[in-house]
Parts: C-alpha cells; sequence; structure tokens
C-alpha cells in the first residue's frame, strides 16, 4: 500500500489515527476534574507536537540514518520562521507561499552551512554545525535587527505591505493566517458531557503535513537512498571502497533534514505569526537532539515520541502550580498535605527542568534505545503472556522501524 | 600599542578560564572516552562551593535588637558571625574576608568525591555506549545538578568578593612607561591567571612525571592497549575523572569574585569550552591550553572598537568564526591527531 | 444540526449535556460567546505567566508571590492590601463581578516562543480572560502581540522599553511600569545634582532592543544637560566576562561611564567595573562615576557591595511612603500584607504586578463586563491614587501609565539584603511626561481593540 | 599488455622510501600474488592502486585508464574491488543489505538522488544479490545481522559483496590473515572456485605461502619497496633471492 510494506503501512495507519484522533486522546480528563490538568488537547499544544514531529523526523533522517550529529539546526527552524513571517509581511496571509518559502530559504541555508560543515566528521561536523547555529543566533539577535527585529521577534504589524492580501481587516486588526480562507485560528469546541474537545484547522493542517513528512521519511527509510546513508553510519571505509561517492549522501539528506526544519519554522510561523531569534539558539538545537534519542534515534516513530513527551513537560508539567497541588492532595490530612505538596513541588513549576533532566538520566540509562525500545520491551512483555507454553516465541525483536 | 596590550591581557584572563575547564574536558575524552556535558556544571559547582565556604563562614546567630525596628515593626535582627564570637572582630573579619582562597581547601576533597560519586554511579556504564547517550545522560545530570543549586541558592548572581587586599587594580601601563590609567588591570584577575598557569602546569608535571601519568598518557593515545596491558585501568579512570573535575571545581572557586556565581554559568561556559576543545583538537592536552588562550585573546581584541566599527557584530561571532576557521584549515584541531572522535 | 465555522479565535460553538461520543450533531453553533473566554461560571481565571527557569526565576517567583497575593485580597482573604488605599472602592473582596478569582501559571523561560506557548495555553486551555506577568522586554511585546490577537487583556509586568508601548503597542496591551525614556528623564536632572553638568559619559550598551533605546533616551536627556557622550560601544547579549569593554573606559577621557544593562549583564559588568578600580580613580580632575539606569533590587544583590552609592531609577520602592510622604500612600499598606506573607519586603517586578491585578480587577468592575473592549475603555484615560505612585494616569493614546519615577542609589551601609537602596530623589511626573508622537515611541498604532468576537 | 599495468612508481614517506621503482604487470584474467616480508611496502603498493595513496612517481594504468588522481570509490566504479585484511562489511546491516549496497552502486553510479523508490522494487537488485549470496553459501544468512556472523562468514560475505559488482579485478588484502587453518582452507577452496567459474582478475598479497602456492599464476615478491623478483610460483619456491628476501623468517606465518 502507498509503495510500504504491510508492517510500515500499519504504522502509517497508526499514527493516522493517533493524530487524527488527538483532540480525544490528549483530553483523557473532564474538564472540571483535578486532573484535567493533565490534559494536553487545546490547539497550541497539539500544533507544537506535531510540529516538533516534523523537526524531529527530519532530524532523525539525518541523525538517525547517517549519525551525523548535527548541533545547529534550530538555524534552520529559525531562517523558516523568518522566511514564513516575511511572506506573511509582504505577500498576504496565506499560509501556502509562506510553507513554500520557509522549506526552500532553509534548504538554500542548509545547502551552504551543510557544504563547508560536510567536510569534516564527527564531533568536528558537531562543532561546525554548532558554531555556524550559534553565529546565525547571535547575529539575528543584534546586528540583523532590521530583518529579524533581534529581541522581540518578527511580528506582523499593522504597516505590513502585504502585497497580494490587505493590511488590515475593516475592523482596523491584523488579518490572520489562512489556508484558502480557512483560518488556522479558528476552532470547534465539542462539548460532551463534562469533557470539552477542540477541533482547531491550524492543528489539522499540521497534522496533514506531519502525516506527509512522516510517509517521506518511510519512504526514504526504505529506499536505496536511505539504506546508503545507514551504509554511512555503518562503514565509511566499506562504502568509499564500493563505489559510493559518500559526500553527495550526507549533503543530500543534510538538505532535505534542513527542509524537515525549516518547514517546521514555517508551520510554527503559520500558527502563530512571530519569529524570535532564541528559536536558532543552542540550546534549541540541543532539545531536537534529546528528543530523538529520548524517543529513539535511527527509529521510525522514536522522534515523534520524544518531541512529545519534551513538549508536554514542557507546556504541562511547568504550570502546575502549588496551588494546583494542594487541590489535589486536599483529601491527606493537614500535615501530609503539605508534606506532599513540598516534595511534589520540587519536580513540576518551576521545578520541571529538573524532572526532565531525571527522565534524560532515567531513559538513557535503562533504555539504550529511547522510549521506543520501551514500548517495545512492554509489548513483548504482554505478547508473551498468553502464550507462555506455546512454542518459543521469537524473542529476536525486528528493530522498530 | 597599549590598547593591544590591555586585550592581550584581558584574553589571557579568559583565556585561563576557558583552558582550565577545557582542560578537564579534553582529559575526560581522551581518556575515557566519554563526552562529558555536566562538564560545565563542576565548574558551576566549584563557584558555589566559594559562595557556601563564605555563607558557612559568616553562619551567625541572631540577637534582637530591641531599640529598632524592621519594616515590619518587629524587632531587627542582628547578626554576628560565628568566626567573630570566636576568634574577636579582627580576625573573624580577615577570615570571612578571605573566604573564596579558604574554599581552595575545601574544593579540592569535595570535588574530589563529586567527580568520585558521578564516575561511579553513572559515567562508568556509559563507556561503552554511543556519544549520542553520553551527551544526553550528562546533560541530563547537568540539569539536575543545576536544578538543586537553584533550590538551594536561588536563580539570582550571588556576590562573592575577593580579600579586599587583593581588590582593586593595579596600574600595569606606568610599569612599562605608559601614562597612569592607561593599562589598569586588577589584582584578583592577575591571581587567577597565576593560579590557572600553577594548575595547568602541576597537571601536566603529574602526568609527565609520574608512572600514573604515563599511563594516562598511554592510554589518550591508544585507549585499547592500555586496556590489554591488564593495569587496573578500572581505578585509574575514576581518579583521572576526579582529576578534571577538581581543576574544573578550583577554576570555579577562582573565578567567583570575577562574576557572581549564579546557576546557569556552567551552560554558558559549557558550550564555550567544547568549542575551545576541539579546536584545540580533542584528546589533546596541549591543544586545549592553546586554543583557550587563543580564543580568549581573539575574543577580547574582537572587542575593540576600532575592530568593530569595521566590523559591527564581530565581537558576537569571532569565537565561532575562529572555530570554522581552524577547523576547516586543520581538520583535527590545533594538536589533534587522527581518528579521535571522528565517528 | 447548523454546523457554523467561525471566524474567531477560541469560541464554544456547543454545550450538549451528555452527546454521544463522535455524534456530529454536537456542533451546534447555539450559545456562541460574546467574547473570548467569556467567564460563564462562578469563577473567573486570570493567567499569571513568569520566569521560572532561567536567570530571571527569582524575580520571577517575587511576580508570581504578588498575584498570588492579589489574588487572595481580590477574594477577600488577607487584610485586603492596597484595596483599602485604591482611590478606586469598587472592589469589596467578593471576587471580580461577584466571581471568586482563580488564577494559572506558566514559565515563560525569558523566550518569546515560551512565553507565547504558555500564554496561549492558559487562553486555549483554562480560558483565562487576561494575561499578566513577564520579566522582560522581548516576552512582553510578543505576549502583548498573542493576546491583541486572542482577544484577551494583557497587563504586562516588568518591560521598560520604549517600544512595549512605543512601536509594538497594541490596543489589548497595558502597561504600568514605567519605560527607558522615563528612566532617563528622570535621572537627568538628578545626575547633575550629584555629578555637575560637565562630565563625559562612556556608554556600554546590551546589543538588543531594551538596550538601544535604554542608550537613546539617556544619551539624548545626558546631553541636553550639557553633557558629553565619548563613546558607546556595544556588548554581546551572552557575554559574561566585560573585562575587555570596561579596561579601554578609563583611557577613553571619559569620567562617567554609564552601563544600559539589566540582570545578570548588569550584575557582570558592574562587578567588573568596580574590578578594574575605576570608582578609585579620578579623570579630568573629577571622580569616575558609574550610573546604571534601570535597578533591578533582586539582581543588586547579585552586585553586592559593588553597587554602594550607583545612581539609577526604579519604578516603585517599598520605603517609598515612610521616606517621601503620603503622596506614595498604599506602599506600606501592601508592604505589609506582603511582608506578613512572605517574610520580606516586596520588589518593584512584584508591585507593579499587583498593581496591575488589582487595576484589572478595578476596571471589570467599573466596565461592568469582562469584555476586553469594555475594559480597555475603562482604562484607558484612567486617573487613580493609592496603589503607592501616588496619582496615576493610564494614557489612552499609548496605554502607558504615568506617574513618578524614583531616583535611587546603592545604600552605603545597608542593614540586611534586602535594604540595598536607598531613595535620593522622586522626580514629578510632569518631568517624565512625553507626548504620545515623540519620535522614541513613533511607528507604533495600537489598532482596534480585539475581543474575539 | 596487462589490464592492470604498473610503471616507475615511487612513494616516500618523509624520509622513508616506502617504494621505488615498483613495475608490475597483471596478465587479464589471472591470479597474481604480491608477497613479501613486513615492511616491504605491499600495502602501500595496494594503497597507491585504490586510490588511498598517490604515488610521487611513476604511474598506474587500469585498462589503458590511468587510476592515478581518482578517489577511492572512482576507482572502484572503473571495476577495481578491494578485500581488507580485516573485514569490511556494513555491521549494522542485514547480510541482504550488504549485498544490495555494491549492487545498486554497479547499478546507479556514484550518486543516486531518489530519496523515496522503494528498495522492495528493485527486483533485479534482490535476484542478483541472491544469486550471488547462493553462489557464496550464503542465502540462509540473507536476514541475519552482518555484525553477528563468523569471521569466515564476514570474509565470505565481503567477498560476495565485491563480487556482487562483477569487478575485472579483485585485490585482496591478505584474505587469510588471523584465521585458523580450516577457515584458511576454505578460503583458498572459494577463491579458487572463483578463479575458475568467473572472468576475473585477482591481485593478492599475502604473507603465507601455502595461500600464495595454491592459489597464483604469477608472484612478484617484493622486499624493501622494489620487486626483487617476478615469476611463475614453481621458480619462486627456492629462488636465491627470496631465500634472502625472507631470511630469519623460516615460517612465514
Amino acid at each position: 500500500m502507498l509503495g510500504l510494506d504491510r508492517k510500515d503501512f500499519i504504522l502509517l495507519l497508526v499514527v493516522f489515527a493517533l493524530v487524527v484522533l488527538a483532540p480525544f486522546l490528549l483530553n483523557p480528563f473532564p474538564t472540571n476534574s483535578a486532573m484535567a490538568q493533565f490534559n494536553a488537547g487545546y490547539p497550541d499544544l497539539m500544533q507544537r507536537f506535531v510540529i516538533f514531529g516534523i523537526f524531529a523526523i527530519g532530524f532523525n533522517l539525518l541523525f538517525g540514518l547517517t549519525g551525523y550529529l548535527s548541533f545547529g539546526h534550530a538555524a534552520f527552524l529559525g531562517v523558516g520562521s523568518y522566511s514564513a513571517v516575511w511572506m506573511f509581511k509582504l505577500l498576504s496571509m496565506s499560509v501556502v507561499p509562506a510553507i513554500i518559502a520557509s522549506v526552500i530559504a532553509s534548504g538554500i541555508f542548509a545547502l551552504l552551512i551543510g557544504y563547508i560543515s560536510l567536510r569534516r566528521t564527527g564531533i568536528y561536523f558537531s562543532i561546525l554545525t554548532l558554531a555556524f547555529a550559534q553565529m546565525s543566533f547571535n547575529l539575528a539577535y543584534s546586528v540583523l535587527t532590521p530583518i529579524t527585529n533581534g529581541e522581540t521577534g518578527l511580528q506582523i504589524t499593522l504597516a505590513d505591505p502585504r502585497i497580494l492580501g490587505v493590511t488590515a481587516t475593516e475592523s482596523g486588526s491584523i488579518p490572520v493566517t489562512n489556508l484558502l480562507g480557512a483560518e488556522m485560528r479558528s476552532t470547534y469546541i465539542m462539548d460532551v458531557g463534562t469533557w470539552a474537545f477542540q477541533f482547531n484547522v491550524g492543528y489539522y493542517v499540521c497534522a496533514a503535513i506531519m502525516l506527509l513528512a512522516f510517509y517521506v521519511s518511510v519512504r526514504i527509510f526504505r529506499s536505496p537512498f536511505g539504506l546508503m546513508l545507514r551504509a554511512i553510519k555503518a562503514n565509511k571505509t566499506r562504502l568509499n571502497y564500493t563505489g559510493l561517492n559518500i559526500r553527495p549522501y550526507t549533503l543530500a539528506v543534510f538538505v532535505i533534514s534542513g527542509m524537515y526544519a525549516g518547514l517546521a519554522g514555517g508551520l510554527m510561523a503559520s500558527m502563530d505569526p512571530l519569529a524570535g531569534a532564541e528559536r536558532m539558539q543552542w540550546t534549541a538545537s540541543g532539545e531536537v537532539v534529546l528528543m530523538t534519542i529520548l524517543g529513539g534515534a535511527g527509529t521510525l516513530i522514536g522522534p515523534v515520541l520524544g518531541a512529545g513527551v519534551i513538549k508536554y513537560f514542557e507546556n504541562i508539567f511547568s504550570k502546575i502550580n502549588s496551588s494546583v497541588l494542594e487541590s489535589w492532595f486536599a483529601f491527606m490530612p493537614e500535615n501530609m498535605q503539605h508534606a506532599a505538596v513540598y516534595v511534589s513541588e520540587h519536580f513540576v513549576g518551576p521545578g520541571w527542568h529538573l524532572t526532565l533532566g531525571l527522565l534524560f538520566m532515567l531513559v538513557v540509562t535503562f533504555l539504550p534505545g529511547g522510549l521506543v525500545e520501551g514500548g517495545q520491551r512492554l509489548s513483548r512483555l504482554f505478547r508473551r503472556k498468553p502464550q507462555k507454553d506455546a512454542a518459543r516465541d521469537s524473542t529476536q525483536s525486528n528493530p522498530a522501524e | 600599542m597599549d590598547a593591544i596590550i590591555l586585550q592581550i591581557l584581558n584574553g589571557l584572563d579568559k583565556g585561563s578560564a576557558y583552558a582550565l575547564i577545557a582542560l578537564g574536558l579534553t582529559l575526560i575524552f581522551g581518556t575515557l572516552g566519554v563526552v562529558n556535558f555536566a562538564h560545565g556544571a563542576l565548574f558551576m559547582i566549584g563557584a558555589f562551593i566559594a559562595v557556601s565556604v563564605q555563607k558557612l563562614l559568616s553562619l551567625s546567630y541572631v540577637t534582637l535588637d530591641e531599640t529598632r525596628t524592621d519594616f515590619l515593626g518587629n524587632p531587627v535582627k542582628v547578626e554576628t558571625p560565628y568566626v567573630v564570637e570566636w576568634f574577636g572582630p579582627e580576625v573573624g573579619a580577615t577570615i570571612i574576608d578571605w573566604s573564596v582562597p579558604i574554599a581552595i581547601l575545601f574544593a579540592i576533597p569535595i570535588m574530589a568525591l563529586v567527580g568520585y560519586v558521578m564516575e561511579r554511579g553513572l559515567i562508568k556504564h556509559f563507556y561503552k555506549r554511543p556519544h549520542a547517550d553520553q551527551i544526553l545522560v550528562t546533560f541530563g545530570l547537568a540539569i539536575v545538578l543545576q536544578e538543586i543549586i537553584k533550590h538551594y541558592y536561588g536563580a539570582n548572581p550571588i556576590q562573592t568578593p575577593a580579600p579586599d587586599a587583593l581588590q582593586g587594580s593595579f596600574d600595569f601601563g606606568v610599569l612599562i612607561g605608559f601614562d597612569p590609567n592607561v593599562i589598569i588591570y586588577p589584582y584578583w584577575r592577575m591571581v587567577y591567571f597565576a593560579f590557572a598557569a600553577l594548575l595547568i602546569g602541576s597537571v601536566f608535571a603529574f602526568l609527565q612525571f609520574t608512572t600514573f601519568g604515563m599511563v594516562v598518557r598511554a592510554g589518550m593515545a591508544d585507549r585499547e592497549t592500555v586496556g590489554l596491558l591488564g593495569i587496573n585501568i578500572d581505578k585509574r579512570f575514576t581518579f583521572t575523572f576526579a582529576m578534571a573535575a577538581v581543576v574544573a571545581g578550583l577554576a570555579g572557586v577562582m573565578y567567583a569574585p570575577i562574576n557572581s556565581p549564579n546557576y546557569h554559568m556552567g551552560m554558558d561556559f559549557l558550550v564555550l569550552s567544547f568549542v575551545v576543545v576541539v579546536v584545540g583538537g580533542m584528546g589533546s592536552l596541549p591543544g586545549a591550553v592553546a586554543a583557550g588562550f587563543l580564543l580568549g585573546i581573539l575574543e577580547s581584541f574582537a572587542s575593540m572598537n576600532e575592530i568593530k566599527s569595521i566590523l559591527p557584530g564581530i565581537d558576537q561571532i569571532i569565537i565561532y568564526l575562529v572555530a570554522i576557521i581552524i577547523l576547516l584549515a586543520r581538520p583535527r584541531g590545533l594538536l589533534g591527531r587522527k581518528g579521535v572522535m571522528e565517528e | 444540526m447548523s454546523n457554523r465555522l467561525t471566524r474567531r479565535g477560541v469560541l464554544r460553538t456547543g454545550a450538549v449535556a451528555g452527546a454521544g461520543l463522535a455524534v456530529p450533531t454536537i456542533f451546534t453553533g447555539s450559545s456562541a460567546r460574546a467574547y473570548t473566554n467569556e467567564p460563564t461560571g462562578s469563577s473567573v481565571t486570570l493567567g499569571f505567566n513568569v520566569p521560572q527557569t532561567g536567570p530571571y526565576a527569582d524575580e520571577g517567583a517575587d511576580e508570581l508571590r504578588a498575584f498570588e497575593l492579589a489574588v487572595e485580597h481580590l477574594n477577600g482573604g488577607g487584610d485586603g492590601g492596597m484595596m483599602q488605599t485604591f482611590s478606586e472602592k469598587n472592589l469589596k473582596g467578593n471576587g471580580i463581578l461577584g466571581k471568586e478569582v482563580k488564577f494559572v501559571t506558566g514559565d515563560t523561560q525569558t523566550k518569546s516562543d515560551a512565553a507565547r506557548a504558555s500564554a496561549k495555553s492558559m487562553i486555549e486551555k483554562d480560558g483565562a480572560v487576561m494575561i499578566s506577568g513577564g520579566s522582560s522586554s522581548g516576552v512582553a511585546v510578543a505576549v502583548q502581540g498573542l493576546c491583541q490577537e486572542a482577544g484577551v487583556i494583557f497587563m504586562a509586568g516588568l518591560t521598560h522599553s520604549n517600544d512595549t508601548t512605543g512601536k509594538d503597542k497594541k490596543a489589548n496591551g497595558f502597561r504600568h511600569f514605567f519605560n527607558a525614556y522615563m528612566s532617563a528623564a528622570a535621572l537627568a536632572p538628578v545626575l547633575e545634582k550629584m555629578y555637575g553638568a560637565d562630565r563625559k559619559a562612556y556608554h556600554l550598551t546590551a546589543d538588543y532592543t531594551w538596550g538601544w533605546t535604554q542608550q537613546e533616551s539617556i544619551q539624548a536627556a545626558t546631553e541636553a544637560l550639557g553633557w558629553e557622550t565619548v563613546n558607546n560601544v556595544l556588548t554581546p547579549l551572552a557575554q559574561t566576562d566585560f573585562s575587555s569593554y570596561i579596561a579601554p573606559v578609563l583611557n577613553s577621557g571619559a569620567d562617567v561611564l554609564v552601563l544600559n544593562h539589566y540582570g545578570g549583564n548588569m550584575v557582570n559588568s558592574l562587578t567588573n567595573a568596580v574590578q578594574f578600580g575605576l570608582r578609585d580613580k579620578q579623570v579630568n580632575g573629577k571622580n569616575f562615576e558609574i550610573v546604571v539606569p534601570l535597578y533591578s533590587e533582586l539582581m543588586a544583590r547579585g552586585a553586592g557591595e559593588n553597587i554602594k552609592g550607583i545612581p539609577g531609577s526604579q519604578n516603585w520602592d517599598w520605603k517609598l511612603e515612610n521616606q517621601m510622604g503620603d503622596r506614595y500612600t498604599g506602599t506600606n499598606a501592601f508592604v505589609q500584607s506582603f511582608g506578613e506573607k512572605y517574610g520580606f519586603p516586596p520588589s518593584q517586578a512584584a508591585h507593579t504586578c499587583y498593581a496591575q491585578t488589582l487595576l484589572y480587577a478595578d476596571a471589570v468592575e467599573r466596565a461592568g463586563s469582562f469584555d476586553p473592549c469594555a475594559v480597555a475603555e475603562a482604562l484607558e484615560d484612567f486617573e487613580f491614587d493609592g496603589l503607592g505612585n501616588g496619582p496615576t494616569l493610564y494614557r489612552a493614546a499609548d496605554h502607558q501609565c504615568f506617574k513618578d519615577v524614583v531616583v535611587v542609589r546603592g545604600k552605603e551601609n545597608p542593614e540586611n539584603e534586602f535594604d540595598l537602596v536607598e531613595i535620593v530623589e522622586v522626580t514629578p511626573r510632569e518631568q517624565v511626561e512625553y507626548a504620545a508622537d515623540h519620535p522614541m515611541f513613533a511607528g507604533g498604532n495600537l489598532g482596534a481593540c480585539n475581543s474575539g468576537a | 599488455m596487462g589490464i592492470l599495468e604498473v610503471k616507475n612508481v615511487g612513494k616516500r614517506f618523509g624520509g622513508l622510501k616506502a617504494l621505488s621503482d615498483v613495475n608490475l604487470s597483471v596478465a587479464e584474467n589471472s591470479v597474481h600474488a604480491i608477497i613479501g616480508p613486513n615492511g616491504a611496502g605491499k600495502s602501500t603498493l595496494l594503497n597507491c592502486l585504490v586510490g588511498k595513496l598517490i604515488p610521487d612517481t611513476g604511474s598506474v594504468m587500469f585498462d589503458g585508464q590511468s587510476v592515478l588522481g581518482r578517489k577511492p570509490y572512482q576507482i572502484n566504479q572503473m571495476g577495481i574491488s578491494r578485500v581488507f585484511q580485516t573485514p569490511e562489511i556494513f555491521g549494522d546491516l542485514t547480510v541482504m543489505e550488504n549485498m544490495m549496497i555494491p549492487c545498486f552502486a554497479k547499478r546507479d553510479g556514484a550518486f543516486e538522488l531518489n530519496p523515496i523508490r522503494a528498495i522492495t522494487a528493485q527486483k533485479d537488485i534482490i535476484a542478483h544479490a541472491e544469486s550471488v549470496l547462493a553462489d557464496m553459501n550464503l542465502l540462509e544468512k540473507r536476514d541475519m545481522h552482518s555484525a553477528s556472523m563468523s569471521r569466515g562468514d564476514k570474509r565470505r560475505l565481503e567477498i560476495a559483496m565485491c563480487l556482487a559488482q562483477e569487478p575485472r579485478l579483485l585485490l585482496l588484502d591478505e584474505p587469510t590473515a588471523g584465521m585458523a587453518r580450516a577457515d584458511t582452507n576454505n578460503t583458498i577452496e572459494l577463491l579458487k572456485e572463483i578463479r575458475d567459474k568467473r572472468n576475473i582478475t585477482i591481485v593478492i598479497i599475502e604473507h603465507d605461502m601455502h595461500v600464495v602456492f595454491s592459489l597464483a599464476e604469477r608472484i612478484t615478491v617484493l622486499a624493501q619497496g622494489t620487486p626483487l623478483v617476478e615469476d611463475v610460483p614453481a621458480k619462486i619456491k627456492g629462488h636465491p633471492k627470496v631465500r634472502e628476501a625472507y631470511l630469519g623468517e623460516s615460517q612465514p606465518a
């Protein structure tokens, strides 16, 4: 189906179902319950899940397949965002030219940086990409302010030309981003009992693009091209003496990966038309590295999982404050409540970084293959139980790809 | 001319900090083969040892002064440090005043212990794991350490002054025939430079002249062979890691008076020190030191007005620009060897 | 089944109790609300978006304390704080418009992206009808823009850049805190008194928007006094060691160093300047002086003794009423209730956040609605007193508050870590006022108020 | 005129003369061995043939074209495949994947940008890879993780990968180094089969006389960077110069 084998097609279907049903799946708790804090099914976060999913999928094409660890991928995301916002400022509020421009601009930028950085391998390559990205960030924050609007970030204003659209709406506001007239921010809220499920146009646009990006990534994994990339990671020497030229392969995947990042940046700007320089900082580049490794580098679905987990922590755990904790532990006697609040306070709200740090350490220590390995172990555990006495199940699992 | 001398002095100083952190980092790379993203955190812990010792020495008992009231109308609390109580006002004040140098004595055992625990408890399980895993786990550790410090000390910087006798600045220019005030240099920064030189010198001497150092150097040259020699390599790895931790920690202690320590200072230095290590060449100790000073001095030069007016923003990117140029001209950094960390 | 696609931000399209899952008939466009997040229950939710991680986490924590205190007071808890001294008496301790005030918090991380994500989650998920907080201008401008789009009110926390109510002003955004221009205007006469009219100034400026506007303002104000500007050097934001920028200052002929830095940059550049012994020097026959235009008491602690005697400006100080008299009534009431609850006096960041919350609540009461446009109208050209700053005006033209500015300097013999600055003078409001079309604030447009409807 | 013509090749490393005046002519479809004591320059010569090193002087012609100045992958595209001393395979990949890479390189050239065509649709490649695997008795291991195979199988796989490209010249760098006697004999049998069944020229660098004399049709003896003698195996055996060169190495291993 769609040029995929059965296993991959099922995976694609599962991802499709998860993405389409996300507004339900991410909102398991009734709006008024104490657990509603853990609901993640609101447009902004759902958009972020899929956008960072795209970013991580693209990063994984480079890192997971070839083993080249880029520490400057956020620069492409930033370039994508800036290009998209400039399209909104100059052309129109339609997301189509913005997304196209972001992919093209980041592709060109990746070509330039990749051409130079790929002259080196290993950590030397990592530092070259880091250096380029940090230079981009530092300049965007200061000297390039006329293009990037520096600290405050590039925003659309009432004074923008927008030659194919309108400068301001009739009511005097800034027009909003749209796709063929459908506004990215429009949201249906479906009330079912005490649940409220939100269906956002922007999310489904991002989700559709993410599914496409995911599908393309599966195809790349399963193509001769992808095989060559994995061969680069496995043994560069043998590849050299097998008549294959490594440089164009690495450069091609670097550019593809940069375009994925640019696409993610363009989508971010399309959902929320603002591009800040800190999107390009090394910490942002580090974040996508962590997402990929946390989820499982070199696997198809891992990077998406990793992106989801990190964004979930950032947006959900950081919002749990002491008064929320007090209400959770309200059933306890007062002393115990205080103790429980005191202890848990360190891990949520201002302490969400701590939880994230601990998670990194635990996952990488006990699940070397990332969350995907965790999932495999779980499924093996469940699968084995019913057929305990049956003929020995093949314990050798296929690599999760 | 005077401006150039001035910026060389400044560069030496920045270079000292870079070199000290990079030295430990490259030592760990070279011998253990571990990419330690928590190395900046060790530097930060060192600085907070200085803060803690200062707090410890000025630990006070509280008496209430009923004659005055604070902003809420309660009696004012008067704090008298125990050391003042025990040793008298003058000696007590001097002890508090010299808390940063005193902190060095505490820092050596504490950092060694921190290094020991880190290596035995975590890092050793990652020797054979891919670099990406090492990065993730040490980055996680760095966040955890940083958050622990933040919890106890807050996010604001904490001033940790140098002893009074070493505050102020020295008019270096007069000494070499310039007008007064042309080339001035703070005493503490000179102390820092001297201290860094001494520390770097001792590390090199240790590696050069002891059997232990010989094994470590052999290990850096060829890890697998040393493993085959049957020498108890585990113990030596632990010791090396602890040594690197002590060097980073001492760099942090002495740095505290230069810039007030805060919990994220480690992350601020992390990226720069990685650049330094790589520019110097992975696993090369002299390379790390040379690159540290080189980048420090170039960074200082780039901040000169004369240069900034020609190339606006050059001081924002100089380190990265130099790193790119060096890596393109010399594939393995200034003094790196082939094959180290190239996969 | 009327399946209406709305052209709004977040609008509830239906509330059918007990409907089965995935039945399309639940898309009934029946009870569409009049504006974004109209509170329909017995409570109303406010969103407090402050830095909880990163270098400004302590400032964020102090802002959060103030917000919690304000909510407590609005709901009738505690001693009422500044509600007793506020010139308007609409707030009765029964919440806002009789609705209990609830709040959600988020982490801006001092990054525009994270701040917007956090604010969006408050609006989209928690139904916040007002967002407040923030500890940097980049974040404030970014979140203000978001609130404008989403149709909620933004009550800015600590943001000092001219742009917040200048180039980037928005109809839904309001700023109580003062700005760079006002700092400079307030500081200049005091500097003249302290250091004379014949001075040569050397500026070190953080190389981003806030630094530039601050430098521009202070340069204009001091040059009007007759000072000469010797040089202005831009320093990278990420800089931690400023030695190479400070070392050439003494030899430049300047006798005043102006540090247009904030937060960690300020602590480090000031510490470095003192290290280099600048303050012990004599240049042009005068003592060398250092000026820090914007003070942050919390950060000043990081500079410790180095801050002694250094002049700067503040929006407010907790000693204001005691030292400058009844004009600043409200100060003591706030300090009292804050101090009782937390054990130490509040910072100016806490004060502005507390004041903004009360101002919002009062505006809702006067408007009789949470509708952002009604609230904005109630706030525009609103004159009030009793919130610790003396008589204050919320100007309609740019949504900026005008009030007296406090000029402070580092105290020589602080009694404790909260007593680091002393008030030198209070510059009256008239001296810091400016026309709404002043060139430093030009280029922006409030636009139309957006209620999300 | 041989398929491989090496003329006056010289190579220095600093002050060390690694090769000087090397002349070699390898006839098409023959097995030619290069032997010599340690440090004789065998590996340097091999590296000059495959483009890893560029000789300072002289020329290397393959089928009438110069290989000098070409990168290893370009030389491979000309029809030269190389087997390493320690098997160089793609350890992370399965046996079948290992096999497909040279097949693609042969069919599509050094670089082919079509990131989304499916491997499974490349029926001709799969069929070809499988037939070579079958020839090498590796077919039942086609889905095995190649890193987990025995050393002998890895060697077999490496040779299979080279053969899959149908090279005109196969270079073997001490293919039996470090192998047990049984494995060595297996490898000899394998190489004999290749020699007999396929139209291929083989140049083998070897230390082990047993291997050399079982396989080679001509032998060049290299010592201190220069060819000492070149002749058929029967004449090399007992040649005084060869004995001299190997003196002290009575048991060449």
